[in-house]
Formats: C-alpha cells, structure tokens, sequence
C-alpha cells in the first residue's frame, strides 16, 4: 500500500493493517521519519514539502517491487506525507512483514534509502524564520549504493 | 507538444513550474532537449546543465540520451530531499 | 526501557513513549515480532514462552549496552511476552530512535539478533495437540556473529 | 552452599528445577561443579556434557573454566530459543 497525502498518519492503525489476518509473517518492521528540531546544524521549526505528484506513488511503487524481487517479504506499506510539517511531525512511514526478521529489517531500510535518492520529494525547511531549501547528502548516495 | 515541468529549488530559479514547447523533429534525445531549452532561455544553461539536475520522462527517471515522444511530460529537478 | 512479563504490549503506546518530548530523534525503527502458523513446517497452534526470570532482564539490558556502545542511538525499548501464547500473538518488541534512520536499522536488528542467541527464553511449541520444544537455529547463531 | 538451576528441555530431561549443592573448596570452576553433579549423578552426563548446553554464573553467560564461589547461583540451560 503506497499513500502520498498531506493528513498524518497512525502507526498502530498502519501495523494493525499489516498484521490484519496474516498469521503467515512472524516479523513486523516499521520505520517512521519525523521532523527533526535540529537539522545540519541549522534550528528547525517546520518544514514544507514539495512533491511531483504524478511521478511520486510510481517511483515508491517501483522500489516496494525491487525489495520484494531482492526479499521474501510479504505486505508492504510506504506512507509520504507532503504539505506543511512542523517539529515532531510525522513525514514517512514504512511498514514491512515477513516470515522472517532479516528481509524484513533488510527490505524496510532499502526502500528507505532509495525513496531517500529517487522519491521525487523536496524539503524546504524554516530555519529562524527564514526559508532554505534541504540539501541532498552524499552519505544518502552512498548508502542506497552499497545494497 | 511536451510539457516540461521543474521543481522545487529550480522551479523558483527559473521562475516557472512548466514550459510547452514543439519538438522540431523525431528522434530527439532528453539532452537535446535541454540544449533548445537553453538556445530559447540562455541564462536557463547554469541551471539546467548542472550536473546533480536529475530528468525524468513519463514519471521515470532517465539520461540524457533517453528518447523522447510527443505527447511526453518531461522534468527537471534538484536531487530528492524527502523521507 | 526492558520489561519481561505476560501481558499484552500495544506498539502505538510504545512508540508514542519513544516519541515523547523527542523532538531531537528523525528516526524511529520497531520490530514487532509474532506467533506464526507455521514454523519450520509444522503446524502451530500456540506455544509457552519459558525464561530464566532472575537473568532475562540483566541479559536484555545487556544487549542493549552493547548497542548503544555501537551506535549513536537515543532512546531503546525491548519488551519480551513470556507465558502461554497463540497464534497471531505479540512476543516481542523493539523500538529504537536515533537521529539517523541508519543507526536505528543497524541497532533494532542487533538487538534483536542478539536476544535470538543470549537472552534465556526457551519457546514449546504446540503442533497439533502436541508439545515440543523449539530447537535452537544455527542461523540465527551465524546472524549474530555477522556483527 | 550453591543454588543450581534447571530450565526448559533440560529441566525437563533431569526431572527436577534445581539443586542446591556444597562447594568442597575454594577456587572451584564451572567445570569442576558440572563433574560433582555428574559425581552424585552418573545419568546426568550425557546431558550436562552435551555441547550445546549453556551455562550462567549469577545471571551471567560464562565459560567452563569460571571460577564459582559459595553463594553463587549457576545454571544450566539448553540453547535459548526466544524472540
């Protein structure tokens, strides 16, 4: 399930989603992103993000079926939100369940990092006030090319 | 006819979020598109051939070389700061 | 936050304490692991979780020394169900935040891998009417060692 | 005096849950203890020496060659299988 929208989301209904009737998968793992209070150094109070909206829900769809041809993972949710955020906010969530831990800890951290470097989302963040423009790192690069 | 859409940090360098724009013949590639973008727009060149610009066609990401149709929806765009 | 007993944990009030006043952690990466159907291939109805009361939480907290010795991560919860179980139910949790998704991915499973191997909890399994004892993996033993 | 703790297949296997024991001398190892209770209890051998069985000393994974003093609480265990 794939859902890029400005409402927040609930992790234990997510979850709830995920386990719902499914006694096949021993092993639930779930990343969420928030908005951090300090980012590179800079003090944050909100963020908005941009995003590509015909373009966002197939990218994330076409790195949830890299993870499931690289895994054996079964149910898999990708949440994005997009719009206005301030600190504490949530911003994404991945959900991912399987028989087993190890392509569920290892599918959830890869769509992360290739949702990190193709997602066509951008963050412009508010710092004292003032607006900036996020910028990518080369550490998100490297870490989506070492799988 | 070929939409062109830029985003995010470009959009607002370029001060437009979408140009259209006649392709002059088939089999014309994603970089000579960016080359006539930059013949009608000349102070568009630092921006768009700017190396860490990412380019999609139809809502995929490709290369310069990728070739493009009528009808297509192309776009530029800084590299993705979401998640 | 480690605690070993028989009830029932709910992952969103979990999370909802690892988020609290937490405006400093990006990153939040749970495990929730469950009772399966199946495992091994055989037939499971429920099973009773065994432990070692004086030692699981020492060894649990342990783990999770070690952890944080490895990664900068911030806040950690590790609950562990013990008692008669069925299927569909939660064994364990863990929850682990940090400012970056990578060290939340990389302490969550070792957490995890490590409890596999170290934490005195013994699981008997009912197969269809019959009790057996779960036998121990050798790949859970190399998972761990892989760290 | 020595607690000496059973658990799962193991306890199973011996019957009981634990035992309480007098340590003969001072700098006794783990080792030495698990050849008194094989001493007093020739059928425990096969169980005690298996391998894979793990053994704590004070709620601590420790090796044969621990050494174990009065008042200790020790036990053996099969592989752990929680999670």
């Amino acid at each position: 399930m794939i859902r890029v929208s400005e409402p927040d989301f609930n992790v234990a209904d997510e979850i709830a989603l995920l386990e719902a009737d499914n006694s096949q998968d021993g092993a639930v793992v779930t990343f969420t992103g928030r908005v951090r209070q300090q980012n590179d150094g800079h003090d944050v109070t909100g963020l908005f993000l941009e995003h590509y909206p015909a373009m966002t829900e197939k990218s994330l769809l076409g790195i949830v079926e890299q993870a499931k041809e690289k895994w054996r993972i079964n149910r898999v949710s990708v949440i994005h939100r997009v719009g206005q955020l301030y600190v504490g906010d949530n911003i994404v969530f991945v959900g991912v369940t399987s028989k087993h831990r190890g392509d569920a800890f290892a599918a959830a951290e890869y769509i992360m990092d290739y949702l990190k470097v193709q997602a066509p989302f951008w963050k412009k963040e508010t710092r004292s006030g003032q607006d900036a423009w996020v910028e990518a790192k080369t550490s998100d690069q490297q870490k989506a090319q070492q799988w | 006819m070929l939409t062109v859409l830029f985003f995010a940090r470009l959009r607002e360098q370029l001060g437009q979020s979408s140009v259209t724009i006649e392709l002059p013949r088939d089999d014309f590639t994603l970089g000579q598109l960016t080359e006539l973008l930059i013949e009608q727009q000349p102070d568009w060149q630092k921006l768009l051939e700017n190396t860490s610009i990412l380019t999609s066609v139809n809502q995929q990401m490709v290369d310069n070389d990728h070739v493009i149709n009528d009808g297509d929806e192309v776009a530029y765009f800084p590299p993705v700061t979401g998640g």
